[in-house]
């Protein structure tokens, strides 16, 4: 009796080099959502040291008695590393943003031909921007 | 004249990552049935420019090919040549075993999508010169192959029937009895590109979230129930009913916008545009009840 | 055939949510990050920055609806996103509590800080 | 095995139809086709339905123009059911969702076509054949009828009495294509074939890959005689290079033909000066054919179909899917330029013996759509006429098979005493069997016991080992170079000009093809899909079929619609008023003629000069 070959999940990876701009804006915009909704978790992991802060809680930096929230925030905008990742934050955000407003106009049913150029648009948007915010982002840290 | 060549053809180690681990047959799996034909003959015949194409190689049954592999074949070139024509070429002169669908040969009967260099297209409505050579011909990704370039589309006209494609005007009187019904020429030019679709099943192939969810119903039977629900002949009644098939689980909702389908659609069907607008009138539909 | 659409979820919620979060977040987002990073750097921030901003009852307010709508739209998306990925039955419904006490905790506990920063508590 | 109430074989539009109407009539019906039913060839059907549905048109003058068209070899008791039953039949399947194209007030647009003298083709764009098949699909689907779908009908299980007209048909056998399983398919009523048209026997042609005259064949070899073979219709407007058709309807709108010269030639050269592109198609293929062998031939081959000055809102309108036809298979803008066209094989007016209700002579067996010969078109078929033949016949074969009452038949069919037999014409050949059968029933594909009860089962083992014996066959010839000649011999010497040396020469090629055919194996091993199989088994039925075709030819010394000769440039009406019957007698063809019947219901139908 016949038999089928199934090719199994390889094949879809395996395909990546054949993906259409809709494919990559897809993964792409998936991979950045998943990275918001983390860092919002860890955002407000940070913030809550603002509750001791609140309550007067202090903690000594390099000599200076301050405030345990500005400490934190402060000893980690410190980190160049740090810097770094929010740079990548914000051209994760930027990109979410603005392919979430391709898919917002797709699903309007506006602009349907120009599907993939309002793709390329937003990467390459989104790199200008971030490109653009790295002076800001980068002062006052110390490598 | 004798047409029954040698197979001009070099085995080559798979290329494509899905195949690794796929044995290469040895060199000289002869399939032109023991006749070896003099040399000259065949150089004669393939002087004039040819086309280089790969196509995938399976076969359950037939030892060296249960293990996948491409088989390369050079094919005459000719002007306006076809994918089809030259895998029809290539089973007429070189390999009669060489299995595929086809029937039409114009682009209406959906048999022949095949995954061309990277794309899902109808082998029948691609000129071969407009691709780069060597020409790699597989079956359709995400469909289980049943012998070379043929795939299972059961799944497929599964979910075509699931969205119930016919009209379902009930209480059909007898023949004879039948006035034609109105429909403006607006109406019908609205549900004109959805009624085109010719169940070639490129679209659901191309698809990575069909290819993921089993049950999703898939571009191709979202844009029949597209065709039916837009179409005014059908009451209200019936349009509500069709959305309720449409707005389930593995419905409209599951779709990503990907636009892979609209791509590779040789009737040129706006597939994410339909199924766009749907989800707004589901919505709009589920809106009332708020 | 039928029994595929018998388990009918009005799907259609959840993505129009989605749309709808979204279509705010796009104004927040850009708010907060340009307030945050642009017009006030962030190495700067200080707890007294912090709570002079929300001071401002507009301010506060926003930011917690833009919590809660993050939130939302976040996890839902996630939601969505493992149940695309043929998430079922039980499996299905772990994900779903484990994500919405996840994210109960996470707006509550940023409705505390909010409040701790406005010197509410 | 399998057992239904009545098998319809094939799933194109005749048979769809016919399914349908049986379901409705009671029946457990099951279609079994080697195509799933969307890839029938009735989807490439562009043009439209000829029907009578406006006010000031009327079915007599539809069949009134469908005699004329026929060349007065058309049998009115079947012209006339058509015309009259096409305006219902048409209205049915816009009430089944078929998307016509709609006028301004919202009623179904018609238009002109040749040969018809009031616009009455009802289109849906210019895809009315892909239409009808997946609306009426669609019907099946509803009504949950089993459909076998990639099965080859390989035979039928037919009794064998010496007298076709005894015989009884129970069943066909049929082999899974995916599997190579070879089954029985029990028929407790009847047996409906539709398997649509010969277009394989030739090389240029608008038929799909599939038309490869499977039903003809087994009909014939089961006793069924074929009627009026000779009479191929050569589509005057197909692209050089593939065989796609262009559609009537681009002439229809007002598209103009013109040679390398510029000239308009249908007025220009007096083919047809009332008519001019719209004459009926015979004549405009004839016409572009001499265009090109008097050297008014576009690159010596074809001729020009012009439609710019129609306009592009005009044309993307109605005929868009023209103009993506001939931009994919030739490359051609039909905004821009005009599209180059030569006659190609299109549809074979003739085919399987039927009376009005679908039956051949043999009890059990039906034949309906293009495989069919009701006769309604006769020696040319009218453009628009053949969609409507399949969904008025295709129905009453369905309800017929099915038990119902539809009147007693006022055609005949079979030998009998209404016959004349033939006699003088020299064969060149021997025509028929090739004597040693080695391939297990090759051959006679008919009956194999007179005994009814193990009918079924005997066929199917003779199937069996058919196949056997093709696949355990280690070498000799392959099917691809048999058909190859055969195409070739058959467009080279049985096309649109015949003579009688030509056509000679065909059948000696045909003869040497059968025998080569003895030789035949496949070389394809496996099971799983083996199209190679199945292709060398439609060989055969090819060859089979085309020897009638130029049996037909040879023996009708006339010329009548489609069939022209050489050396008979005139219809002959005293002598040729008369149907060609052939019929396999034990592997030997053996050519008959019945009368044609020129009574109508309220007139009768009197031959006159066709003119356009
Ligand atoms: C390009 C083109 C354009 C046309 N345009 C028009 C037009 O505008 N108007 C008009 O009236 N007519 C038109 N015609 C003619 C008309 O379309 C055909 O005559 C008609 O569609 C034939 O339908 P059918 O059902 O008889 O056969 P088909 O649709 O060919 O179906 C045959 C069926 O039989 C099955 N089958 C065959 N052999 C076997 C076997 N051995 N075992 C099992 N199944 C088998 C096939 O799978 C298929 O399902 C056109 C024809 C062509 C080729
Ligand atoms: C700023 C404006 C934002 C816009 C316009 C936006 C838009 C969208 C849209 C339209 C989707 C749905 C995609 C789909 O279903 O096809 C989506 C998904 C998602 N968004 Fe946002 N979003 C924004 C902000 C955010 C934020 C702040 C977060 C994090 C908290 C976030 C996390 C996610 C996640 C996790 C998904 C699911 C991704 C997936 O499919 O896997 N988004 N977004
Ligand atoms: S929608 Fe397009 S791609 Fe999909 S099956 Fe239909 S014709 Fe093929
Ligand atoms: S490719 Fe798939 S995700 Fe939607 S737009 Fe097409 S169905
Ligand atoms: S052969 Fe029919 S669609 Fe290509």
């Amino acid at each position: 009796m016949s038999q089928s070959y199934n090719r199994g999940l390889v094949e879809d990876f395996g395909r990546w080099k054949e993906f259409s701009a809709g494919m990559w804006a897809w993964i792409f915009h998936k991979f950045t959502g998943w990275v918001l909704i983390g860092y919002l978790f860890t955002h407000i992991a940070v913030l809550s040291t603002s509750i001791g802060g609140a309550q007067g809680e202090t903690t000594m930096v390099g000599g200076e008695e301050l405030n345990v929230y500005t400490a934190t925030l402060q000893g980690l905008e410190g980190l160049f590393l740090i810097r770094l990742l929010e740079v990548g934050l914000l051209a994760v955000a930027v990109f979410h943003i603005l392919n979430g407003l391709r898919l917002l106009m797709v699903d309007l049913g506006v602009g349907l031909e120009a599907q993939d150029k309002s793709f390329y648009a937003s990467l390459v948007l989104t790199g200008a921007i971030t490109v653009a915010s790295v002076p800001t982002f980068l002062t006052g840290v110390t490598i | 004249m004798s047409t029954q060549q040698a197979e001009p053809e070099s085995q080559e180690a798979p290329e494509d990552p899905a195949m690794k681990g796929a044995e290469s047959p040895a060199a000289d799996e002869q399939t032109g049935g023991g006749m070896v034909d003099d040399h000259a003959e065949k150089r004669a015949e393939l002087e004039g420019e040819t086309v280089h194409i790969k196509v995938f190689r399976y076969d359950p049954e037939v030892e060296g090919k249960q293990e996948p592999r491409f088989d390369d074949f050079h094919v005459p070139f000719e002007k306006g040549m076809t994918v089809l024509d030259a895998v029809m070429y290539a089973r007429d002169e070189y390999d009669s075993s060489l299995t595929f669908r086809h029937s039409c040969r114009q682009a209406v009967c959906g048999s022949d999508a095949f995954f061309v260099n990277g794309k899902q297209r109808l082998g029948c409505k691609t000129q071969i010169s407009d691709l780069e050579q060597p020409v790699r011909i597989e079956p359709l990704p995400h469909q289980e192959v049943v012998k070379d370039l043929v795939v299972d589309m059961d799944h497929f006209y599964d979910q075509m029937h699931t969205v119930e494609p016919y009209f379902q005007d009930e209480d059909t009187p007898a023949t004879e009895d039948l006035e034609e019904q109105r429909q403006t020429p607006e109406n019908r030019e609205k549900i004109k590109m959805s009624s085109r679709c010719i169940w070639c099943g490129a679209c659901m192939s191309s698809c990575n979230i069909a290819a993921g969810d089993n049950e999703y119903l898939g571009p191709a039977a979202i844009n029949k129930a597209y065709k039916f629900a837009m179409d005014d002949r059908e009451d209200e009644q019936i349009k509500e009913h069709r959305l309720r098939i449409l707005e389930q689980e593995h419905g409209v909702w599951r779709c990503q916008t990907q636009f892979s389908c609209t791509e590779v659609c040789p009737k040129d069907i706006p597939l994410t545009e339909h199924i766009q607008e749907l989800k707004r009138e589901a919505v709009k539909k589920n809106l009332k009840f708020w | 055939m039928a029994e595929r659409y018998s388990s009918f979820t009005p799907g259609g919620t959840g993505w129009f949510l989605q749309r709808i979060t979204a279509a705010f977040l796009v104004v927040v987002l850009a708010f907060h990050f340009f307030l945050l990073h642009f017009v006030n750097h962030a190495y700067e921030v200080t707890f007294m920055g912090t709570q002079t901003r929300m001071q401002n009852v507009g301010y506060f307010l926003t930011m917690v609806l833009f919590l809660i709508t993050a939130t939302f739209h976040g996890v839902n998306g996630v939601y969505n996103a493992l149940v695309n990925q043929g998430l079922e039955g039980g499996r299905k419904k772990a994900v779903l509590a484990v994500l919405t006490l996840a994210s109960v905790a996470l707006v509550a506990q940023g409705i505390y800080v909010a409040l701790a920063m406005r010197g509410m508590i | 095995m399998y057992e239904h109430d009545v098998i319809v074989v094939g799933a194109g539009g005749a048979g769809l139809r016919a399914a349908i109407a049986a379901h409705e009539a009671g029946a457990d019906v099951a279609m079994v086709s080697k195509l799933h039913p969307v890839r029938s060839h009735t989807g490439a059907a562009e043009g439209g339905i000829n029907a009578a549905l406006q006010e000031g048109d009327d079915w007599e003058l539809h069949a009134y123009d469908t005699m004329k068209g026929s060349d007065y070899l058309g049998d009115a008791p079947a012209v006339e059911t058509l015309a009259k039953n096409s305006p219902e039949e048409t209205i049915n399947l816009e009430h089944w969702g078929m998307p016509f194209s709609r006028e301004e007030d919202g009623t179904v647009s018609q238009r002109p076509f040749g040969g018809l003298s009031y616009p009455r083709t009802t289109y849906a764009g210019a895809e009315t054949g892909h239409h009808l098949l997946h609306t009426m699909y669609e019907q099946v689907v509803k009504r949950g009828i089993q459909v076998y779908d990639e099965w080859y009908v390989m035979n039928l299980a037919t009794t064998d009495e010496a007298d076709p007209n005894d015989r009884e048909c129970h069943g066909v056998v049929a082999y899974d294509v995916q599997s190579g399983t070879i089954e029985g398919f029990k028929a407790n009523q009847g047996v409906v074939l539709a398997t649509g048209g010969p277009g394989q026997a030739f090389d240029h042609t608008t038929n799909a890959v599939s038309c490869t005259g499977d039903g003809h064949a087994m009909a014939y070899r089961a006793g069924a005689p074929l009627e009026d073979m000779e009479f191929i219709q050569f589509h005057p407007t197909s692209l050089p290079s593939t065989g796609v058709l262009i559609s009537e309807g681009v002439r229809g709108e007002g598209g103009i033909l013109y040679n390398s010269e510029g000239e308009r030639f249908m007025f220009e050269h007096g083919y047809a000066n009332n008519s001019g592109e719209l004459a009926s198609r015979d004549v405009v293929a004839r016409a572009e054919l001499t265009e090109v062998g008097e050297g008014r031939g576009v690159e010596d081959e074809y001729v020009h179909l012009d439609m710019r000055h129609l306009g592009e809102e005009r044309i993307m309108d109605r005929l868009e899917n023209i103009l993506h036809l001939a931009e994919d298979f030739e490359g051609v803008d039909g905004l821009v330029e005009p599209m180059p066209v030569k006659p190609g094989q299109h549809y074979a007016m003739g085919g399987i013996e039927v009376d009005e209700n679908g039956q051949t002579c043999v009890d059990g067996l039906y034949a309906a759509g293009e495989c069919a010969c009701v006769s309604v078109h006769g020696g040319n078929r009218l453009g628009g006429n053949a969609l409507p033949e399949l969904i008025v016949f295709g129905k009453r074969a369905g309800r017929h098979a099915a038990g119902e009452d539809l009147g007693e038949p006022e055609i005949r069919t079979g030998y009998g005493d209404d016959v004349e037999d033939e006699t003088e014409t020299e064969l060149p050949v021997t025509p028929g069997d090739a004597g040693v059968d080695t391939a297990g029933g090759v051959a006679a594909d008919g009956g194999v016991t007179a005994d009814a009860e193990g009918v079924l089962e005997r066929t199917v083992e003779t199937a069996r080992q058919r196949v056997d014996h093709l696949m355990d066959k280690e070498d000799g010839v392959q099917h691809a170079e048999i058909r190859a000649k055969l195409q070739k011999a058959m467009t080279d010497y049985v096309n649109v000009f015949r003579t009688e040396e030509g056509v000679k020469k065909a059948l000696r090629l045909i003869r040497e093809c059968r025998q080569e055919y003895q030789d035949v194996y496949v070389d394809d091993p496996s099971r799983t899909f083996n199209t190679d199989l199945q292709q060398t088994i439609e060989t055969r039925n090819l060859i089979d079929v085309a020897e009638t075709i130029a049996l037909g030819a040879l023996v009708r010394d006339e010329f009548r619609g489609a069939h022209w000769r050489k050396e008979h440039q005139e219809r002959k009406d005293e002598e040729w008023l008369k149907h060609t019957l052939i019929s396999w007698d034990d592997g030997e063809p053996s050519i008959f003629y019945r009368p044609v019947i020129l009574e109508g219901e309220n007139k009768t139908y009197e031959p006159k000069e066709r003119s356009y």
